[in-house]
């Protein structure tokens, strides 16, 4: 007697579940694949869900959504996990959706799902952080590898006071997986040639945690003396790093710059511990990510075009399979009020 | 004690039923065979990992280590792939070291009686260091196209069948199921009958680690990866499965077909809540709740007594 | 001397067993007050509803004139404290907290720390004793665990205090100091209700005496009117039930030896042999080490000295060698070590031989209904069926499970330990008859009993074990029980 | 109390300490300890909570979401971006947070008979989403300096956070030892059967001791989260595993009864100062990566030290 009364009770709940999700909740409508409408569906992956840096890109994706009249799908793993990732792209693909953006944590996790998605005629580009070119039609970069370590390590020595200072510099990295952050060492090392007094020191990594990046932080200081500068090349490392050299008093003898949102280090910037903010644009990235998978949806862009015409961004040139944003941007003082992302 | 097991198991089937039904009426999309079969390798590792823990749950025990040692056997198949040894030493090499793991358990909770729960937890991150620590975190991949053939397959799905087949043959007439029943129930009694308690349980946990390195090389395999995260948080989702199955973690009660159904349920709502609302959010209050209430509702069926954490 | 407490036809049974039947005892302000009779007799039933423990099926208990309130912690607070013969306290927790918990004295919002460390060493002075403050109770020795829970109710200004067997796990500077403490108790007008099988110590401290038989009270003396002899013949009372001696097997060769097993702490240098179709009774008090050789021989615990069973040796502390060599333990906690109660009988009945009705560990559900139904028919055991659940069984159908569990072995010897505890008369008779018809099979049987009827009904030859050594032995022509009892009790005068 | 099991996680205490400061000095400089306990001292906080639920028989693994959660909810109330509300409000209403899920916590495990290790894993699910609902892909980035001194402020020089943890454990070892409830939590883990018959409400204590874990759990949340400018959804990810191996080492048995304060005090600083040894040690950046390893190897040491000792008795 007892068990039919809970089958009854538990077929109710779940059809009351079931029958009326409402039709908007959730970040976006998902679905069925080919709504009515016709619209095409894009679905934009971050690296992780749930940080300032990706759900700033979301917005200006959500604009260039609605100026093309696209359904817009933005989702990913919490914990930043490669292969939940790679089983949202699996997802997708199944859902038919019209193209998929990926910004992978690990690409050689999510190079197979997205093969997968793109033998089914699912439209698949990279954002953000590149993947195997097999694996994709385009990249939409926000700028090149080097580009990005070039203008981190100029920053730094700038705001160090010049060539000429002597000293150690250290790298706080997010994961030793994460690909991006692995290029850009390759080309900070490559810049930090120009500069012989500097020497690099240890690169710690600080798995996306902010607490951690605020330890290292504080341990580099403790364990080498004369540590002059720290790159924090992740948007959770830079703010923590920053905070640990703060409380370590050491603010303004030691440096530090790196990647992350104006809105996570303005007020570092205002209080002088950090000089120089480097990162772009992250609301044209996503804006721009969307244009470039709705054209290619609709076949009104192939990736073998010269340029792209990007809405309110203009034309964007596409060099080899990259389609670039371009501008690096350096929040200083000065102009950091201008920029609320 | 038969007819206590068929309600649980007709409730699970029940609310399996009921949520299918629900998918289709919200999103018939979602309950066509092209797309559950498009899902169904992702609960692939959990599934084969479920059928040792459930055994192991049945005789009071518990194994929080088994994501800790897949993720070791992963790694030693990454390295030894990297140092240029051939596929089937490196998973050969993956195996053993589940093996190992599983037994130091069982050493561990046999020899020096100590609680299951705080050994494996003691291993748990005694493993997963010592992947982090041989690979410095750093991941291993591109493996051969043959290689990573069998993990996009149904490897992981259909051993798990196999296993699952088997053990529910052995603990409903097998001398080895009865005592696994039996130590679950009644430990001095069983010891009084003259059974080998404890060979029992360490193979049993030597089992775990065993499914746990194919787990580990399956992994690899579907995601084209081989480092130290692999698995992270994987027990706990095991330990849902097991116990939404209708095993008590008490120990003395549960089965393999309880597992199934509650394997089906956790991944059948975790993907229609992904497909119907594309939030992963959502999913970690849904299966949470889910788990609680199964287990309030067991208790309700069931009138057990109070316990505490005391297991075995 | 007014009149503390009094029990009115106090009765209460477990299942068909009359526990209790009918008793009324008043016992005085400021008076010892023993309680004496054999095993079963309903002494410990008695005292568990005097603390609160057990609640009575019929009867009250008045304390001063009023009914007393239930549970252990009101009676408590009321002022009767009772010391246990295994003082279940708080093993993990030291001596002062045992001593005090549920009575903390409190200074503000905490405890008065010093007051409980100062009156805790004062009690324990009292008892003769300075046991280590700081160490868990559960590291001590059963003695001094002993001593902590009588200081609890020496802490506590009791009004009656109840001692259950107290002196059987002391030593004589200990007994000494629990007389001392026993005699000062009465001076500051506390009763004390002295249950204990130690006569010389009843005449010692009591002053009147209730004798308790098959849960009825036979008669309350001055301890003055009666002596040693008078009692055991008041605890005995009826003949000694003839058994029909239909068939005494001739003795064939020797099943069991057992020579020179010694367990640390419950057995020294234990000796003795069991031929085929003999029945060797086991007598001793709780704690005389019974179930430790019992439970050496069936290879249960791990033990120095030698077990022969039918000339071949079994490796000490392997239950699994002991089957093969076909010993069968029937043990003395049925629920916990003899059976797993809520499965089916036919379960239960092949715990110990799967190998029997499987072929490669595969079981055969036929072939173990069977055996099952045909050992039911054999025992009698009255049941819904082999599928039933054991726990829905009576205490005497149970312990037929349990045989049969042993008898699937076939075994050549016979281990029992209180075969027929809570099982009602009938039951009782007819394991009695069952263990006779397997002697006659060929069978040895070593049966252990605090029943010493049943021990004299039952047994060829008794062998009496007081404190681990082995105290006497009677052939059945020199069977009595005040022989018997005098075996098993502590010496004259002697701890 | 026989300090059993704590002498070995002490020894191995002094010995890193000892093997660190002799390959850098400047390990026990004022500065690094005062850094190590402030690494320490929401971790302490909430093992105090813990051994108490442990003590009591059953386990919490929900604590590290309850943390971050605790984090949102302080971070969403007090931020000017956000609510606003004055910092005392956004303190009051964390602590009211903690209490209460701690509380249904102990409600599911007494009341309604849910064993403890599965209300908690659940729990552990449940609290992550609400966490990840509530910031909704936003961090809070600007905290009101009201509640920003509670993590970098200091009070007669010592920093807050430590005072804090001072406090916690001088209560927690007060409440242990010196209270009536604090002996019935230990009696109810040792022997929750005689607990009833002392006439000891055992749901009730275990119901409390789940209350105090929460609210401990939302103390260190206050004197940690705002170290750090940013308040992230991150926070609190792993501290429940962080929590019970410092009091598994600190030598408390996990069957429920035992434990004394100050060995959660040495489980807990033993297991925070294994990451800045190993820096000190400087072994390279690869040596980090032991730090796991080497936590895995103290619970199985612990454990090892601990089934022997009680091997010891009983042949006592």
């Amino acid at each position: 007697m007892e068990a039919k009364r809970l089958l009854a009770a538990a077929t109710a709940a779940l059809l009351l579940i079931g029958g009326c999700g409402p039709k908007e909740g959730g970040s976006a409508p998902a679905g069925g694949p080919q709504s009515a409408k016709g619209r095409i569906t894009i679905c934009l992956l971050p690296k992780q869900k749930g940080i300032p840096y990706f759900t700033s890109c979301a917005e200006g994706a959500q604009e260039a959504a609605k100026e093309l009249d696209v359904e817009l799908i933005y989702d990913g793993p919490t914990d930043g996990s490669p292969e939940k990732a790679a089983a949202m792209v699996e997802k997708w693909a199944l859902q038919g959706v019209d193209a998929i953006c990926v910004s992978p944590n690990d690409p050689n996790v999510l190079a197979p799902a997205m093969k997968a998605a793109r033998q089914k005629g699912v439209k698949v580009i990279t954002w953000d952080a590149d993947a195997p070119s097999d694996a994709r039609e385009v990249f939409v970069n926000q700028a090149t590898a080097e580009q990005i370590g070039t203008a981190l390590v100029d920053t730094l020595v700038k705001d160090m006071g010049g060539k000429d200072v002597k000293g150690e510099v250290a790298i706080i990295t997010a994961t030793a997986t994460a690909a991006n952050q692995n290029d850009w060492i390759v080309h900070i090392k490559e810049r930090l040639k120009a500069y012989p007094n500097l020497r690099l020191g240890s690169v710690v990594p600080s798995n996306e945690d902010q607490k951690l990046a605020f330890q290292a932080a504080q341990d580099l200081i403790k364990a080498s003396p004369d540590l002059k500068g720290i790159l924090a090349i992740s948007s959770t490392a830079f703010p923590g790093a920053a905070e640990g050299i703060k409380q370590a008093g050491k603010a303004g003898q030691v440096q530090v710059t790196g990647l992350s949102t104006p809105n996570d280090m303005r007020a570092y910037v205002k209080d002088g511990t950090v000089k120089s903010v480097v990162l772009w644009n992250t609301k044209d990235l996503g804006y721009l990510t969307v244009q470039v998978a709705a054209q290619l949806a609709r076949g009104a862009f192939k990736g073998t075009d010269a340029t792209i015409k990007a809405g309110r961004l203009g034309d964007k040139k596409v060099v080899g399979d990259n389609v670039l944003l371009g501008d690096i941007l350096v929040f200083t003082k000065d102009n950091i009020d201008q920029f609320h992302f | 004690m038969r007819r206590l097991l068929a309600t649980h198991e007709a409730c699970l089937a029940a609310l399996l039923a009921a949520l299918v039904l629900a998918a289709w009426q919200a999103d018939p999309a979602f309950v066509s065979g092209r797309v559950q079969a498009g899902l169904l390798p992702q609960i692939g590792e959990t599934a084969l990992l479920a059928v040792p823990m459930t055994l192991i749950v049945i005789t009071g025990g518990i194994d929080l280590s088994v994501g800790s040692a897949m993720a070791l056997a992963s790694v030693l198949f990454g390295l030894g792939f990297r140092s240029g040894w051939p596929v089937e030493a490196c998973v050969a090499v993956a195996l053993a070291a589940g093996l190992l793991c599983g037994a130091l358990n069982g050493w561990f909770v046999t020899r020096f009686r100590v609680h299951p729960l705080i050994v494996t937890l003691g291993t748990m991150s005694a493993f997963r260091g010592l992947a982090e620590g041989i690979s410095a975190a750093r991941p291993v991949s591109g493996f051969p196209e043959t290689f990573l053939g069998i993990g996009q397959g149904w490897a992981a799905i259909g051993l798990f069948v196999a296993l699952c087949a088997a053990g529910s043959a052995v603990l409903a007439r097998h001398a080895l199921g009865r005592q696994i029943y039996g130590i679950g129930l009644g430990e001095a009694a069983a010891r009084a009958s003259g059974w080998n308690v404890d060979r029992l349980k360490a193979s049993l946990y030597a089992f775990s680690g065993l499914t746990a390195g194919v787990a580990g090389v399956l992994f690899t395999a579907r995601r084209n990866t081989a480092k130290a995260d692999v698995g992270a948080g994987l027990e706990l989702e095991v330990v849902t499965a097991v116990v939404l199955g209708g095993t008590s973690i008490f120990g003395g009660r549960g089965t393999l077909i309880g597992t199934a159904l509650g394997l089906a349920v956790l991944h059948e709502v975790r993907q229609f809540v992904g497909w119907r609302w594309s939030n992963d959010v959502l999913n970690l209050v849904v299966v949470g709740a889910l788990l609680i209430g199964a287990v309030t509702l067991n208790g309700v069926i069931s009138r057990r007594p109070a316990g505490s954490v005391e297991g075995g | 001397m007014a009149e503390l407490l009094r029990t009115e036809g106090l009765g209460r049974s477990f299942g068909g067993v009359r526990a209790l039947d009918g008793v009324d005892v008043e016992i005085a302000e400021g008076e010892v007050h023993a309680l004496c009779g054999e095993n079963g007799a309903g002494k410990s039933t008695l005292i568990r509803i005097l603390c609160g423990a057990l609640a009575p099926s019929e009867g009250r208990v008045l304390w001063r004139g009023a009914p007393l309130p239930e549970g252990v912690h009101r009676r408590e607070a009321a002022g009767i404290a009772a010391i246990h013969q295994e003082p279940v306290s708080f093993p993990d927790l030291d001596a002062v907290d045992n001593v005090f918990l549920g009575w903390e004295p409190r200074r503000g919002p905490l405890l008065d720390r010093s007051a409980m460390l100062r009156r805790t060493r004062e009690a324990l002075r009292e008892l003769g004793e300075d046991l280590p403050l700081g160490r868990p109770v559960g590291e001590l020795p059963m003695a001094q665990r002993q001593m902590v829970a009588l200081a609890r109710a020496l802490v506590r200004d009791c009004r009656l205090l109840i001692l259950d067997e107290p002196t059987a796990a002391l030593s004589s500077r200990e007994t000494e100091a629990l007389f001392a403490v026993t005699r000062r108790m009465r001076e500051r007008g506390v009763s004390v209700l002295y249950v204990s099988h130690r006569l010389d110590e009843v005449f010692a401290l009591a002053d009147r005496i209730t004798v308790l038989r098959d849960g009825r009270r036979v008669d309350t003396v001055p301890a003055a009117a009666t002596d040693r002899a008078g009692l055991i013949r008041k605890m005995v009372g009826r003949d000694v039930p003839a058994t029909p001696d239909s068939v005494r097997g001739t003795e064939g060769s020797p099943v069991l030896r057992v020579d020179g097993l010694s367990l640390p702490g419950s057995l020294q240098g234990v000796s003795l042999e069991v031929r085929s179709g003999e029945v060797v009774g086991l007598a001793g008090l709780v704690g005389a080490g019974r179930t430790e050789l019992l439970e050496a021989i069936y290879g249960l615990r791990r033990c120095h000295g030698g077990v022969l069973v039918g000339g071949r040796p079994v490796r000490p502390g392997s239950v699994r060698s002991a089957l093969a060599a076909g010993v069968a333990l029937v043990p003395e906690d049925r629920h916990r070590q003899g059976l797993i109660p809520c499965w089916p009988v036919a379960w239960n009945v092949s715990m110990a031989s799967l190998g029997a009705v499987s072929r490669l560990g595969w079981i055969s559900p036929g072939a173990e209904r069977e055996r099952a139904e045909a050992m039911a028919r054999l025992l009698q055991i009255k049941c819904a069926g082999v599928d039933a659940p054991a726990s829905s069984l009576s205490g005497g159908n149970q312990q037929k499970v349990v045989l049969a569990k042993g008898l699937c072995l076939s075994p050549r010897l016979l281990l029992l330990d209180e075969p027929t505890r809570g099982v009602d008369v009938g039951a009782k008779h007819e394991v009695h008859q069952l263990v006779r018809r397997l002697a006659a099979e060929g069978a040895a049987v070593l049966a252990s009993s605090s029943d010493m009827p049943e021990l004299l009904a039952l047994c060829d030859r008794i062998v009496a074990l007081r404190g681990g050594r082995i105290s006497g032995e009677l052939r059945r022509g020199e069977f009595s029980e005040p022989a018997l009892l005098s075996l098993i009790l502590p010496e004259e005068g002697a701890a | 109390m026989r300090l059993r099991g704590v002498p070995g996680p002490a020894l191995v205490l002094a010995l890193l300490c000892a093997l660190a400061t002799a390959i850098n000095p400047v390990f026990l400089s004022p500065r690094n300890l005062t850094d190590m306990l402030l690494a320490a001292a929401p971790t302490l906080i909430a093992a105090c909570g813990l051994m108490l639920v442990i003590a009591s028989g059953e386990i919490d693994i929900s604590i590290g979401s309850l943390m971050g959660l605790c984090a949102a909810v302080a971070g969403t109330l007090s931020s000017p971006d956000r609510l606003g509300l004055p910092p005392s409000v956004a303190v009051a209403a964390t602590l009211a947070l903690g209490l209460g899920v701690g509380l249904f916590n102990g409600v599911l495990v007494s009341l309604v008979r849910v064993p403890s290790i599965i209300v908690t894993l659940g729990m552990l699910s449940v609290l992550k989403g609400a966490n990840e609902l509530l910031m909704s892909g936003k961090w809070i980035t600007r905290l009101p300096d009201g509640l920003r001194v509670w993590g970098t402020g200091s009070l007669l020089g010592v920093p807050v956070p430590i005072a804090v943890c001072g406090a916690v454990v001088a209560l927690a070892w007060i409440l242990a030892n010196r209270t009536a409830w604090g002996r019935r939590v230990f009696a109810v883990g040792s022997n929750a059967d005689s607990a009833r018959l002392a006439g000891i409400s055992v749901e009730r204590t275990k119901l409390a001791a789940f209350g105090l874990a929460g609210l401990l759990v939302a103390v260190a949340t206050l004197v940690s989260v705002p170290r750090l400018s940013v308040v992230d959804s991150g926070v609190g990810v792993g501290f429940e595993l962080l929590v019970v191996t410092c009091v598994v080492v600190g030598g408390v048995s996990i069957r429920g009864g035992t434990g004394t304060i100050l060995g959660v005090v040495i489980g807990v600083l033993l297991l925070s100062s294994v990451r800045t040894v190993l820096i000190f040690l400087q072994l390279g950046e690869s040596s980090l990566y032991w730090e796991r390893a080497i936590q895995g190897a103290l619970i199985l040491a612990a454990v090892m030290g601990d089934a022997a000792g009680r091997r010891k008795e009983a042949r006592a």
